[in-house]
């Protein structure tokens, strides 16, 4: 069989409807084929990975209609690069799911379901080259997502939920709106093509689509104003879907808006947008993480506010800033993941999930507790961790268009970080204990496992971060490379 | 009574009437009234908060080893009108307990502590080391009329010769003279 | 292999080793420590070789370690003090708990401090720091409970330090096009400094939080006090160091050797700011330090944290002899950190002895434990000494050196302040003799007994060492020539046994030395024979009081309130504090972020309500926006 | 005072050590009863004993003569003796007063010790009561011409009868709860 | 060969005479206080008698090691301090080590004895000689204040720290410093009252009030060394300072009229002072000395 990026929608979209069936054979079955789908797609992602580098940008036709009429997938290092992330982290959080005890049995089914569910939409808007599919498969996460939200079904899981549909609904709204005024003008739906003749469009109109889909994909991307949905819906999704949230969707939204920054519209001052945005966003939420008592809200801003610098990063606009800005939503990825996943069994018996409630659990959840930590160290960008070299490149790149207030914006930030993530620790180790030993819950031996991946990886990472800056190198140059994107999807294909 | 006592005359009648008292002008500025033993912080608050007698000349107190009772006085003075009145009580030489005063006057603590280290009066409640002026002292509180001063100074220090004629006086005094020992105990009794 | 890495591996692989190996034995964690720090030292000085550099390339940034003729100097503290003190811990830490997670950041720390030294690059320099820090707050959070505060305010201070000193790095990358320190200064001595003064103001503040500089000082006074004793002779001797490592870079190499005099402003709001304002400012903080790190420290009443603001007084001076400059006041300044090391190391241990053998440090519980530990008390009496200036110990030399340095360059008021603070250290330094040692034999102190011999070893080394280098500070003058070569002043004289200025004048030391214990040992002879026969030995209770005697119970000590008069006639400095200033900039804050907060309402409907806003605002807007 | 001792006898160094001990005393003044107040004429420019070499000293470890000024209970006696054992030989004691003799007008009291040499060796007896400034001059004059005779060697005697001493002292303090002194 | 025997002889002979001289000075003392007092007074060779008998003492209390090593502590400090100052003026015998050391060499050994005697008053344990000893370093910080700033002045002036240098060069000139530099004399004088404790700033002593102080539990042998100690000490300090404010001295006899005069300036004040606190006696110096010091640099640096 021919690997081709369309095994990344149509394997898990498959696999999702097909689990109910097998369902019926064996309920195990409904554990074991998200994973197998995962492993799979994994394999899908390391040849592709391989083949991009060595050949270049993959683009895929569907349904035989050659683009711009037809839908297409680009798997360039770009996309490539976020939607092997995305399997990563799937694949991850799906061995961390396992057996995970508050999804077990009944909703199991009904969890992997979604869950694949949110892979593929996610993974689709990563790769698509079309913007209404990119539309409908914003969709597809939207569903899932909402539905992941209030999958306690409890008073405070259906309000989350409900907060996340609302604005959801405001965003498919916009963009669809979005859409309509963009293929009115233009006639054409795939984004090469938009990029080709988004000069065509009148300046104000083309502002105005653009400010519908900011908004739009704002929503999803967590950008300041637009992100009320994330506290609640991180706070009360289960662990791992705050793990996926964070790892998978918000990182489509983000590239939803890079795209349309880098390639899509030509807009003057979009870029300073972006990192005044991002620097909005991550102040304001940093500084609401401190004044938490929940731990997983505090974990939730800590989410928006690495957002918001990824968005600076890509808003300062080198190459150097890209790759850093990558680099920021791969460490954001794996570190902030390994934060959710543990924090789940941190807090897994109280349902306020405060932080000073974790009184000295050090002592009796070693190996999570030490997880957090690291997670903790990391994020904060201490050496040599992963999260360090991250905000290494960034500080470079903005040194090197000489935004010095950024510099000092972004550090102080940090030392904020430093204060609520320290806090944590602190409470965690040099406390008395507090908790008696029946009301933790032991993590089961795959979810060690999963996050023992993610732990090996920051430490690797930080000490040697050369295994992913040649990608990081190559995605920054194709999504630099817009005639050569443009080229591919249009030009190629025709030939 | 002369005229003169009008200011003496007119405190003793306010104590005998207001406490069921006794008492008598002594002199001119000297007053002195007999109360009972659980009257006499009534009394001595009575002449500080009403009548003026803020000071607390002296306390002390007088074995009446006869009548098996210790007296107490307490002296005190009012600045405005020059009084000197002594507050008398009588209290059981046997089971010599009195209340404990110095929440009236701080200084009456020093005359207490005194008072139970000479003569054995318990203060309930007294604040202040055992040992005032005495230490390690194992007889009989030495101010005790039952107690031999000159006996146990002969038995316990060491006399130099040339002081054999060292007496009690008034056993000098009988010697030569052939008198009767005063019997200032009933002297200076009250009956 | 290179010498480097293999340094680097001994330690960071011991760290590793008696973390795993705490599981099987509480003393082997130690001695592997112990063997580790010992074997990287040993190996490290059979090896050393300045000319060496190693180059590598990681991330896309060219890095390079080395060692510098400064960076061996410090080597020597890093690595001496780091072996005396792990063989101090595996007795001084023997009876506590989570030993493993102690040693493997005790070593991380001995280990980055080293790989600082190697840097010769700026990002590996931060990263090793960035190590250093958090090793070090795990050790002072150790003791659990009532340091998290603690530790979080040194995370903080630690936090604004490094961040500031990245933030320079950056700017730094982002001219020089290269993390190298010597390209830096290349650079610089060719553009001059106009321009580049935030970079190295940030520097500053950077490595002045280490070093525990006056309005960055405040984490320095509970962090010293409340690790465990072991590591904070290493903590206050070696790891604050590491700041005045960097800050003599900052303003030897790159503020006075270039310094081009002319008033280049750097514009905005550094106006009027050039080098030599730099440097006065740095000095009268080092000053200002030094005097209110000795006005604190005499009014502590707990031996740790009265050594711990003395540390803080101690590095005043020292920065303050860096930023004059002048070839004397660097000498000195260097040689006082050696020396600092020393005898705050022996200081910090024999405290932790205290400690470990009464139980607590606090002079107004224990006193009069001369009898009962007497080689503790002879460390802390030497070491005192030392630091208190006095010849003919080690400590003199460093402080006459740094006041012929100041005098002779005309720095009149601060050779004032320093010899106040210095005058004023005598105060503390008796304190806490007496504190401890002197005075009445408590009840609850009877049954306290020596410390153990491996203890009682690195403490007296460090003592003697300070004895060696108040006779023979040639012996310490070599590698600090050397190193003042690195940091541009060529052909520093020295000589073994005198100190001279630049003015003719000198001390010899040798003489000094001589008079001193030729008289000593007469006087003491004659003493003794004396005194032979006629001497009655008495107790500390059996003193005059007026004929009254002093039972068990009763508590004769003078402690609290040692220094009342004293404090009251300075009383105004004590007003202000930076204590009060940062909790009210702390408090502020709290209120602000409360109200940024509150943003978050948690109602589905204002968040649609932004939504929208949002939307209007920016299609309002759009056009200056996207212009 | 009449015996005269030969001078060639004495060795020429304890010859100077015995002058130098005579003619600078100084004097422990224990102010108890009422004789203190004779001190303070004795002292200043009236009678000026500093003419003599004598001063006042603080603490009786610096002291070479106690001054016994008046009468002593038991509780003060008992100061009196640790007063003296502090203090370093060669050592005086000077006492002052009749009532240091033989208890004077204190003699049946209670509380009150009546011949202070059976408790501590005295060198010199000052009588009266009070004596004057000119008398305690000449106790002190009379103490230096013993000390130059070289027989003012109390402190080895009470050293040597110690057993005596504490017999007697024990006596009367009951409670004995001195601290022991290696002598 | 020579050379050393007339050095340790001319050390031997520098330390007698410093002793002979402090010891009867402070004899002097007294009787000058006696004669103010309107008494007769001790023999002014009084304080020999007193050094020789407690000399004399059979026993000593010893409390501790420490208390055995404090005499021997100020001695040393007492002594050095000698050794490192030009006596006489171009002298054989007394310039002792002179040239081997300096101005700051001698600020910082002055306190090695003061702070000596502090381990051992310490050590004793009475609570009175711990109160005198944090009263004297207390007032040790206050002094030096103004006396570090005259003596500033004076290195800055002379542009040199060593003793001897500005003692040659007060000579060449002809100009003594007192008139070269009055501020900084008087600055230093200040200090000197505070140096030399007589009243109003005798709060470590503090007789009546602290017992004697530091010297509390010592006596006989310790008490003599101690005494003779502080006269050497004192000499010395006398001989600095006329040594810095005077142009030194060519002869023994100069060295003896300058100094007296010197000594006699605390002593006299004394005398009609009563007793400061001691937050008195530390602000007492951060007033005018200290403004005078201040003015003192400024001349000098001018």
């Amino acid at each position: 069989m021919v690997i081709s990026p369309v095994h990344y929608i149509a394997v898990p979209l498959l696999a999702a409807f097909v689990i109910p069936l097998f369902a019926k054979l064996n309920r195990e079955f409904v554990r074991i084929i998200p994973g197998i789908v995962l492993l799979y797609l994994s394999y899908v992602s390391i040849v592709l990975m391989n083949q991009v580098s060595s050949t270049g940008t993959i683009s895929e036709v569907l349904a035989g209609w050659a683009p711009p009429f037809g839908i297409n997938l680009v798997f360039s290092a770009f996309s490539g690069f976020l939607a092997s992330l995305m399997t990563f982290m799937g694949l991850v959080i799906w061995i961390y799911s396992y057996r995970f005890k508050k999804i077990d049995d009944e909703p199991a089914l009904k969890f992997y379901v979604l869950f694949l569910m949110l892979i593929t939409g996610a993974i689709g808007i990563v790769l698509t080259g079309d913007i209404f599919n990119l539309f409908v498969f914003l969709e597809i996460v939207g569903i899932s997502a909402y539905s992941l939200t209030s999958f306690y079904r409890n008073r405070d899981g259906a309000e989350a939920g409900f907060k996340y549909l609302l604005l959801g609904a405001f965003a498919s709204t916009l963009i669809l709106l979005g859409i309509i005024l963009l293929y009115s003008s233009i006639g054409t739906l795939n984004m090469a093509d938009i990029a080709q003749k988004s000069h065509l469009i009148p300046t104000s109109l083309k502002v105005s689509i653009f400010i519908l889909f900011v908004v739009g994909f704002g929503i999803e991307a967590e950008m300041f104003p637009l992100n009320g949905w994330a506290p609640d819906a991180y706070s009360q999704a289960p662990g791992p879907v705050g793990a996926a949230f964070s790892g998978i969707a918000v990182k489509a939204g983000m590239y939803v808006i890079i795209r349309l920054i880098y390639t899509l519209f030509d807009i003057e001052g979009s870029f300073q947008f972006l990192i005044v945005m991002g620097l909005i966003t991550t102040i304001i939420a940093e500084v609401s993480a401190m004044k938490q008592t929940n731990l997983k809200r505090m974990l939730a801003y800590s989410s928006i506010g690495q957002m918001g610098i990824v968005m600076v990063a890509f808003g300062i606009g080198t190459r150097e800033a890209i790759i850093a800005g990558l680099f920021l939503m791969l460490n954001h990825a794996i570190i902030k993941g390994l934060l959710f996943l543990s924090s789940s069994y941190l807090v897994y018996n109280d349902d306020n999930k405060l932080i000073s409630s974790l009184s000295g659990l050090g002592k009796r959840l070693p190996l999570v507790s030490f997880l957090f930590a690291l997670g903790a160290f990391a994020i904060v960008g201490l050496p040599p961790f992963s999260g360090f070299w991250s905000r290494l490149y960034l500080l470079l790149a903005a040194a090197d268009k000489e935004l010095i207030y950024l510099i000092a914006i972004i550090l102080i930030i940090a030392v904020i970080e430093i204060v609520y993530y320290f806090r944590v620790i602190n409470k965690l180790y040099f406390k008395d204990i507090k908790v008696k030993s029946d009301d933790v819950q032991k993590p089961s031996i795959n979810a060690v496992i999963s996050m023992s991946i993610l732990g090996i990886l920051i430490i690797a990472i930080g000490i040697y971060p050369d295994l992913v800056t040649s990608y990081l190198g190559n995605a920054a140059d194709a999504l630099l490379d817009k005639a050569g994107y443009i080229e591919n999807v249009l030009v190629d294909i025709n030939n | 009574m002369s005229n003169d006592l009008v200011l003496e005359n007119e405190i003793l009648n306010l104590i005998k009437s207001a406490f069921n008292a006794e008492g008598n002008v002594i002199k001119s500025r000297r007053v002195e009234v007999f109360v009972k033993k659980d009257q006499v912080s009534s009394v001595l608050l009575f002449a500080k908060e009403q009548r003026g007698y803020i000071h607390l000349s002296h306390s002390t107190c007088i074995d009446w080893i006869e009548e098996g009772e210790f007296e107490l006085i307490y002296s005190i003075l009012s600045p405005k009108d020059k009084i000197m009145l002594y507050v008398k009580t009588r209290i059981d030489r046997d089971n010599p307990v009195m209340e404990n005063l110095d929440g009236i006057w701080h200084q009456l603590n020093t005359y207490e502590r005194e008072m139970r280290e000479m003569y054995g009066i318990e203060f309930p409640g007294l604040i202040g080391d055992k040992e005032f002026c005495l230490e390690d002292w194992d007889e009989i509180p030495p101010m005790r009329r039952d107690f031999d001063t000159v006996e146990f100074a002969r038995k316990t220090f060491y006399q130099r010769p040339g002081r054999e004629d060292a007496k009690d006086v008034r056993k000098t005094l009988t010697e030569q003279s052939g008198e009767k020992i005063p019997d200032f105990a009933t002297k200076y009794s009250r009956e | 292999m290179n010498t480097y890495f293999v340094v680097l591996l001994i330690l960071f692989g011991g760290a590793i080793i008696s973390f795993a190996i705490n599981k099987v034995s509480y003393l082997l964690s130690g001695i592997v420590a112990f063997i580790a720090t010992a074997s990287a030292t040993v190996f490290f000085y059979l090896n050393v070789d300045t000319d060496n550099f190693v180059q590598f390339s990681l991330a896309g940034f060219d890095f390079q370690w080395g060692l510098n003729s400064l960076s061996l100097l410090f080597t020597y503290i890093v690595l001496g003090l780091g072996t005396l003190a792990t063989l101090y811990s595996i007795q001084y830490m023997r009876f506590k708990n989570n030993l493993g997670y102690f040693y493997f950041n005790f070593l991380l720390g001995i280990g980055s401090m080293m790989g600082i030294l190697f840097s010769q690059d700026f990002i590996s320099f931060f990263i090793f720091w960035e190590i250093m820090t958090w090793s070090s707050y795990l050790i002072v959070v150790y003791n659990g409970n009532k340091t998290h505060k603690i530790g979080i305010k040194y995370m903080i201070f630690s936090g604004i330090g490094a961040y500031a000193m990245l933030m320079s790095i950056v700017m730094i990358y982002a001219d020089v096009k290269s993390f190298l320190i010597a390209d830096y200064i290349d650079y610089i001595s060719q553009v001059g400094l106009s321009g580049h003064y935030l970079q190295i103001i940030l520097l500053i503040v950077g490595f002045g939080v280490k070093s525990a500089l006056m309005p960055l000082h405040v984490w320095a006074p509970k962090a010293y006090a409340n690790s465990p004793m072991g590591y904070t002779s290493l903590f206050s001797g070696a790891l604050s160091k590491m700041g005045v490592y960097g800050l003599s870079i900052v303003l030897l190499s790159l503020l006075t050797n270039f310094n081009t005099g002319e008033n280049v402003s750097l514009g905005g709001l550094f106006e009027g700011i050039n080098a030599e304002f730099i440097r006065i400012i740095v000095q009268w903080l080092g000053a200002i330090t030094a005097v209110m790190g000795t006005l604190y420290a005499l009014k502590q009443n707990d031996a740790k944290k009265l050594l711990a603001y003395s540390s803080i007084a101690q590095l005043g001076y020292i920065i303050t002899g860096l930023a004059i400059g002048t070839e004397l006041a660097v000498m000195g300044a260097l040689f006082l950190a050696v020396l600092h090391a020393i005898f705050k190391g022996a200081l910090f241990m024999a405290m932790g002895a205290v400690e470990r053998q009464a139980g607590t440090t606090d002079m107004t519980k224990i006193s009069g434990l001369v009898r009962k530990m007497p080689f503790t008390f002879i460390v802390t009496l030497m070491s005192i000494i030392a630091l208190a200036g006095i010849p003919p110990l080690g400590g003199f030399v460093g402080k006459w050196l740094l006041y012929e340095g100041m005098i002779t360059s005309g720095h009149y008021f601060l050779v004032v302040l320093i010899f106040f603070s210095s005058t004023a250290a005598f105060l503390y330094c008796y304190r806490i003799l007496f504190g401890i040692f002197l005075g009445q034999e408590e009840k609850e102190t009877i049954n306290v007994r020596e410390a153990p011999i491996s203890m009682l070893i690195p403490m007296l080394l460090l003592a003697i060492l300070t004895m060696v280098f108040g006779t023979y500070p040639g012996l310490l003058f070599e590698p600090i020539a050397n190193a003042m070569s690195y940091i541009g002043y060529n052909d520093v004289v020295w000589e073994m046994s005198t100190i001279s200025n630049v003015w003719g004048d000198k001390v010899s030391l040798d003489y000094v030395s001589l008079t001193i214990f030729t008289v000593f040992i007469v006087a003491m002879i004659f003493l003794t024979i004396k005194n032979y026969k006629g001497t009655r030995y008495v107790t500390t209770k059996d003193i005059s009081t007026s004929g009254e005697m002093p039972t068990e119970n009763e508590n004769l000590t003078f402690q609290l309130n040692f220094f009342q008069p004293f404090e009251r006639a300075v009383a105004p400095l004590y007003k202000r504090s930076m204590d009060k200033i940062y909790n009210t900039i702390g408090e502020s804050l709290d209120a602000l972020f409360n109200f940024v907060r509150t943003i978050y309402t948690g109602n589905g409907q204002t968040y649609a309500l932004y939504v929208i806003v949002f939307l209007v605002i920016m299609l309002i807007f759009k056009d200056s926006i996207f212009n | 005072m009449n015996i005269v001792k030969d001078k060639k006898s004495q060795h020429i160094v304890d010859y100077i050590k015995e002058f130098a001990r005579k003619n600078s005393l100084f004097v422990m003044a224990y102010g108890t009863g009422c004789g203190a107040i004779e001190i303070p004429p004795t002292m200043t420019s009236r009678y000026d004993a500093e003419r003599f070499g004598i001063r006042g000293a603080a603490t009786p470890r610096q002291a070479d003569v106690l001054l016994i000024t008046g009468y002593l209970a038991v509780k003060t006696l008992k100061r009196v003796i640790r007063v003296y054992e502090q203090m370093q030989d060669p050592k005086y004691i000077i006492a002052f007063g009749s009532c240091t003799i033989n208890g004077g007008m204190y003699f049946d009291s209670y509380n009150t010790i009546n011949a202070l040499d059976r408790y501590v060796p005295v060198d010199v007896y000052i009588n009266g009561c009070m004596p004057r400034p000119e008398a305690v001059i000449e106790g002190f004059v009379a103490l230096q011409e013993k000390i130059q005779r070289g027989d003012a060697d109390n402190g080895k005697k009470y050293q040597e009868n110690i057993d005596w001493y504490r017999e007697n002292q024990m006596k009367v303090i009951k409670n004995w709860n001195m601290p022991d002194y290696n002598w | 060969m020579e050379d050393i025997i007339y050095k340790i002889l001319g050390a031997i002979l520098t330390i007698i005479t410093a002793f002979v001289v402090g010891i009867t000075y402070g004899g002097l003392t007294r009787k000058v206080i006696a004669r103010v007092q309107n008494r007769v007074g001790p023999k002014f060779y009084q304080n020999f008698f007193d050094v020789l008998k407690l000399l004399s003492k059979r026993t000593a209390i010893n409390h501790g090691v420490m208390q055995h090593f404090a005499p021997m502590f100020i001695f040393t400090s007492a002594v050095t301090v000698l050794m490192f100052i030009p006596i006489l003026h171009d002298g054989l015998f007394f310039s002792n080590f002179s040239f081997h050391g300096d101005l700051i060499f001698l600020l910082y050994i002055m306190p090695f004895g003061p702070l000596g005697m502090a381990l051992g008053a310490g050590q004793t344990g009475n609570p009175n000689s711990a109160i005198g000893v944090t009263r004297g370093l207390s007032q040790m910080v206050g002094f030096e204040i103004p006396f570090v700033l005259s003596l500033v002045a004076l290195m800055v002036q002379f542009e040199t720290t060593s003793v001897t240098e500005i003692v040659n060069i007060q000579v060449e000139s002809g100009v003594w410093m007192i008139f070269s530099n009055p501020f900084a004399f008087l600055a230093a004088l200040f200090a000197m009252f505070g140096m030399f404790r007589y009243a109003p700033f005798d709060i470590v002593g503090a007789p009546a009030e602290l017992a004697s102080g530091p010297a509390s539990e010592f006596g006989g042998k310790y008490l003599a060394i101690m005494m003779s100690s502080s006269s050497i000490f004192t000499f010395a300090k006398l001989v600095l300072y006329v040594n810095l404010f005077f142009g030194g001295a060519e002869n023994l006899v100069e060295l003896l009229i300058k100094t007296f005069i010197l000594y006699m300036v605390p002593v006299v004040y004394g005398l009609v002072s009563p007793r400061y606190r001691t937050e008195q006696s530390i602000t007492y110096f951060w007033k005018w000395p200290l403004a005078l010091g201040v003015i003192g640099m400024i001349w000098a640096i001018i």
